[in-house]
């Protein structure tokens, strides 16, 4: 086998302790009268936790460019099926 | 061939009906497959006919307005679900896929197993939702008419859909991971038939698509049990966001259901002309941006829905885009054909029906995806005439092709040839006949999912009944002298066309185990020299 | 027994939609006959004559490849820019247009002209005039169909959807019901009667009803509207005279037109968009009003438009 | 969602492919869920553009503490669930990958319990959609479309939850049995990244359900 890597406790417990701290970011931000933006720094928290999830307590820091692919394409029609969706909504009452 | 000795084949391995019900050898979960969708279009069928004798005369005097509804849904949700979208894939694909790259089965063979379970099981559900009420949504489903005045069986018919989609992923998972992981030695990506180009196409499809029809089936199941009211125009829900959802996995579904019938016609023309198709990387990556592109178009459902123009504009301009590797497709199978040595054998016949109805479809899909002329003829007859084009014009035509093709390899038995050539014949000619006055009654404006109608349509309207006679008679004779075959058919050589590919170089039927060595690949895909290095026969060692 | 094959064109989109058809046939008809020709040409022309026959693999050909992309795909090009342009005319009514309010419903169509008069399943239209339809349902989505002037637009519960025609000639011609909506969907037709202007007035005067727009007033008196919409905006909420068609700034900043759309939610959802410099006191009218009352209604606040607006200044 | 044979099954050359393929096959099966839970975030993005004021309002409805405990307890689990992982890759001894996994299970179901709670909580204060919906502030409409999401995303997610608990509760029987080590450990890897998926889509719905409008 061999094909996967053994990541150091130290790394998970660093990764966690990140996790953590973000979440106490953004309930911070989100009693902070940030106006809109509010809702972009939440979603960038968002992401950011989600990417260190995905990278290093799922070993996609360490995987294959194949599993890195299926990761993208389900990201890109996932974005695909929102925006074209978002699109009408937003534009239903600019023309006729 | 003389004096053969009764050699051990996936078919006589073993016997009973537990060897049967706890396989899971690709091959004989692909004809558990074929029994049961068999079983689903015939039943699919039935409700097509009584449709059409309905449709004999203007006033609605054969069934009743409500009895009429919910046939054409059970007919369009039995065909689609049901029928087409395991079609080539659950059947031929499941058959051939690991044949043709050379490998013992699919990477998941106990997931392929619980995929027929979970289709059977869909398949019970839905069809028990039909029998103790039926379902009159039509196949679409469109809110808020399902979740809040419908009174049939909207939930469990939703629930046995959101049951074979499982299935439906479950098998192109395995698709995907087996093409990925499984192949044999020497068969690089570019060496692959274009049978498992297309397959490997509509997993892609099937694994971002279905997800979301399951979802968006099960928001409809909860709008009308539990209330959850996500598409509730009375709390400012949004109708046409169902349309989204729907027609994000709904249009591509249409590829799930062409593009295995393309890779099937693919191998009947290199077969049957005797040659590799002409321009083999941009047919393969034709389907890989019919799968892709597919998924950019769906809006072209919604233009007179009360979609922004803008979307509107979008939507169009990419359904324009999506007609292009289609085209490439068409052209290049053409002039594979020139300077071929055809040969006239009742698979090419279809295959070569396939090109001009599906030519017919494709070009019709151009009136619908055109702006202008969609807002005049969607929801009419032209639009049920389009996609009868492509999907029994296409897939079924494919799907009969193939499963002529591939008999002897599945059965070890031939089937009658003349009555082969004359089923593909009446097929052709039942089919236009049924379909090609639709497109003139749709342009006239006759809508679609009418039970009654003005009587300045009724001649076109008996036209396409005598047609849909003619086409049931065409679909019934394969299904006698197929079966008729299996106990006094000829029996098949391994490699009774002459074609290339590693599946013909393994005995009719396989073993268990598909290949005695496990094969190894040095030439293209479709080069007959490739056959001479491994002589079929000498796999029986 | 009559036995069309094409149907009647009766406005001025019916023969921009036919002329472009024409191409798509045109289109259609090459391409099948190329492709069915070539097939049957190659199938006897280079059958199978030994059984042992090899002929030459392809080569392939680059520039053909490029060839059959680059031709269907100006093709395609032509037949959208074409197709959109009817499209957009069609989504935007000219601004002189006769608007005429119609609400779908299980399974009718109910017609409400502006000048009051009041129709079932039967749509009595001007010829050479345009027509504005403003539409909505009042249970589950309907298709507002008419094939003979080439048009059809859903009409969607909780919202309006417009479209619009010009007949050009007087005849009676179908309507029909193109999004399914339930048992007698096939029984929800109808019949559009284009007549000479001069009937069509003759016609309209023959009702004798309130026109929509009094109606609306009526309605809007009933239901207590003024004691906080007063025309001189010294109310609780804003003054609605002259707002059709006005741009509205909201509490939150943005803005937006005062269309059909928006006077809908507002009295439904008052909630939704709160004008700036006013509290959010005002109740929610669901429930209260039929889309028909919502109709009139709108006709009411949109003859408030002060007189000196210029007709289309809402773009 | 794997083949879960110890040896490498008959179709397969070696472990390595098997390994291989279990790997992608599962991945596969995640794209398949983010277009799964896709269509619910399709249906709050739009609905959220619309209705802004109506979300924010709604949103206050929700616990915020309990939303925030709920998501470190999550993100714990995932921790734990990642080391009970390093642990059967390392080879450890059964007991202490059982260890890991029973920790990881008993977070999980502290997660639900809170969610069971929040949900009881919820259906007192007339805030579960249907007839019984009775939500006192303003936009009520387009607050129960709030909250049919609210029940919709997180329902889905707890179904999630609960299966990811029924696999763990199987690793930890086959683990007993030592049959994860060195050589076998795809199972508990598969597991993992079904896990790991639940906790992402929990990152995304916290702020989205629990933190709108909360100034």
């Amino acid at each position: 086998m061999g094909s996967e890597h053994i990541a150091p406790v130290r790394l998970y417990v660093t990764v966690f302790a990140c996790l953590l701290a973000l979440t106490a970011l953004t309930t911070a931000v989100a009693f902070a009268d940030l106006g809109r933006a509010s809702t972009v720094i939440m979603l960038a928290i968002a992401v950011t936790k989600a990417t260190l999830v995905a990278l290093f307590f799922m070993h996609l820091w360490w995987s294959e460019r194949l599993t890195r692919l299926v990761v993208g394409g389900a990201l890109a029609w996932l974005l695909l099926l929102v925006g074209l969706t978002l699109a009408d909504v937003l534009t239903r009452t600019v023309l006729g | 061939m003389a004096a053969r000795a009764p050699t051990v084949h996936y078919l006589n391995v073993d016997y009973g009906v537990r060897s049967w019900l706890f396989t899971t050898d690709h091959k004989r979960i692909a004809l558990l497959y074929l029994g049961t969708i068999t079983i689903l279009f015939v039943i699919g069928g039935i409700f097509a006919v009584l449709i059409r004798l309905e449709l004999l005369t203007p006033a609605g005097d054969l069934v009743s307005a409500d009895t009429y509804n919910k046939l054409f849904t059970m007919h369009g949700i039995v065909m689609l679900f049901f029928f087409l979208i395991p079609s080539i894939p659950a059947v031929l694909g499941n058959f051939l896929v690991p044949l043709m790259i050379g490998a013992r089965d699919l990477a998941f063979p106990r997931l392929n197993l619980l995929s027929w379970y979970l289709f059977v099981l869909g398949a019970a559900v839905s069809l028990w939702a039909m029998l103790t009420g039926g379902v009159d949504t039509g196949w679409t489903f469109y809110t808020p008419y399902s979740t809040s005045a419908s009174v049939t069986n909207v939930i469990p018919t939703a629930v046995g859909i959101f049951i074979s989609g499982f299935s439906s992923m479950l098998t192109g998972l395995n698709f995907i991971v087996t093409i990925h992981k499984m192949r044999t030695k020497g068969l690089t990506w570019f060496r692959l038939p274009l049978f498992v180009w297309a397959h490997y196409a509509t997993s892609i499809i099937i694994m971002l698509g279905t997800p979301v029809i399951a979802i968006t089936l099960l928001l409809v199941a909860l709008e009308r049990g539990f209330h959850l009211g996500i598409f509730d125009p009375a709390l400012g829900g949004d109708p046409l966001l169902f349309q989204h959802l729907f027609w994000f996995y709904s249009h591509p579904a249409v590829y799930i259901m062409i593009l295995p019938g393309m890779g099937v016609v693919s191998e009947l023309i290199a077969c049957f002309a005797r040659r590799p198709i002409f321009g083999y990387g941009f047919v393969a990556a034709s389907s890989l941006m019919i799968a892709v592109l597919g998924f950019f178009v769906w809006g072209h459902h919604m233009f007179t829905s009360g979609q922004s123009a803008y979307t509107a504009f979008v939507f169009s301009f990419l359904s324009m885009l999506v007609a292009i590797p289609s085209a490439v497709k068409v052209f290049n199978w053409t002039a594979t054909l020139y300077r071929g040595s055809i040969a006239w054998d009742s698979p090419m016949l279809y295959a070569l029906g396939f090109i001009g109805l599906f030519t017919m479809g494709g070009l019709t899909g151009l009136f619908l995806a055109c702006l202008g002329i969609d807002v005049h003829v969607h929801d009419t007859y032209f639009i049920v005439a389009h996609f009868h084009y492509i999907m029994v014009g296409g897939t079924i035509m494919a799907y009969l092709g193939g499963l002529h093709f591939w008999w002897p390899k599945i059965t070890g038995r031939m089937y009658p040839e003349t009555l082969a050539k004359a089923a593909g014949l009446i097929v052709f000619l039942g089919f236009n006949l049924t379909f090609f006055p639709q497109f003139i009654l749709g342009y006239l404006g006759m809508p679609r999912r009418y039970y009654a109608y003005p009587p300045e349509f009724q001649a076109l309207n008996v036209l396409s009944t005598a047609g849909a006679s003619i086409l049931g008679v065409g679909y019934l004779l394969p299904l006698c002298y197929l079966l008729w075959s299996l106990r006094y058919g000829p029996v098949a050589s391994a490699n009774p066309w002459g074609a290339a590919g590693l599946e013909w170089r393994t005995p009719s039927p396989p073993p268990t185990e598909n290949f005695a060595t496990p094969p190894v690949v040095v030439r293209d895909a479709y080069d007959l020299d490739g056959m001479a290095d491994a002589p079929a026969e000498a796999a029986l060692g | 027994m009559s036995f069309p094959l094409f149907p009647t064109a009766a406005s001025t989109m019916a023969t921009r939609v036919d002329a472009l058809l024409f191409f798509l046939l045109g289109v259609t008809v090459f391409f099948v006959v190329l492709i069915a020709t070539l097939i049957l040409v190659f199938m006897v022309r280079y059958r199978r004559r030994a059984p042992g026959e090899r002929p030459p693999a392809p080569r392939g050909s680059l520039p053909l490849e490029v060839g059959w992309t680059a031709v269907p795909l100006a093709i395609v090009m032509v037949i959208f820019f074409w197709g959109a342009s009817i499209y957009a005319s069609l989504r935007r009514p000219p601004d002189d247009a006769l608007p005429i309010d119609v609400v779908g419903k299980q399974w009718m169509w109910k017609v409400q002209h502006l000048e009051g008069r009041r129709e079932i399943d039967e749509l009595h239209v001007p010829v050479g005039r345009p027509v504005k339809i403003t539409m909505t349902s009042e249970d589950v989505i309907h298709g507002f169909y008419i094939p003979a002037f080439r048009i059809k637009q859903d009409a969607v519960p909780g919202r309006y959807t417009t479209t619009w025609f010009q007949a050009t000639r007087p005849g009676t011609y179908d309507l029909f019901c193109s999004a399914y909506c339930g048992t007698l969907h096939s029984g929800m037709v109808g019949k559009v009667i284009a007549m000479p202007p001069r009937d069509y007035e003759a016609w309209l005067a023959g009702g004798a009803a309130v026109s929509a727009a009094e109606a609306g007033r009526r309605l809007f008196e009933a239901s207590g509207c003024p004691s906080c919409h007063r025309p001189d905006g010294t109310g609780r909420g804003p003054s609605l005279v002259g707002l059709f068609g006005s741009r509205v700034a909201l509490a939150d900043g943005r803005s937006v037109v005062a269309d059909e759309g928006y006077l809908r939610e507002s009295i439904l959802n008052p909630q939704a968009k709160i004008v700036a410099g006013y509290e959010p006191v005002m109740p929610t009218f669901q429930g209260l009003f039929s889309e028909e009352d919502l109709m009139q209604l709108i006709a009411y606040l949109k003859s408030l438009a002060a007189p000196a607006a210029a007709p289309g200044s809402a773009r | 969602m794997a083949e879960l044979a110890p040896a490498v099954a008959h179709h397969f050359d070696d472990a390595e492919q098997q390994h291989e393929a279990a790997t992608l096959g599962m991945w596969v099966f995640l794209a398949t869920e983010v277009m799964f839970f896709g269509g619910l975030f399709t249906a709050y993005v739009a609905y959220r553009a619309l209705y802004p004021g109506a979300f924010g309002h709604a949103s206050n409805h929700l616990d915020v503490r309990l939303g925030t405990t709920n998501t470190a307890v999550l993100i714990t689990s995932s921790l734990t669930m990642a080391l009970a992982v390093r642990a059967a890759q390392v080879g450890a001894a059964p007991a202490r990958i059982v260890r890991w996994l029973a920790a990881t299970m008993a977070l999980g179901s502290t997660f639900l319990a809170i969610k069971l709670f929040e949900y009881a909580h919820k259906f007192y204060e007339g805030l579960v959609p249907g007839p019984a919906f009775t939500y006192a502030g303003p936009d009520a409409r387009q607050a129960e479309l709030f909250f049919s999401l609210y029940f919709g995303m997180t329902g889905l997610h707890a179904l999630h939850m609960v299966i990811g608990l029924g696999l763990l509760a199987w690793l930890v029987r086959e683990a007993r049995r030592g049959r994860f080590g060195r050589a076998c450990h795809t199972p508990v890897e598969n597991c993992g990244l079904y896990w790991h998926f639940v906790d992402i889509v929990w990152i995304f719905l916290f702020p989205l359900l629990y933190l709108v409008g909360r100034h």
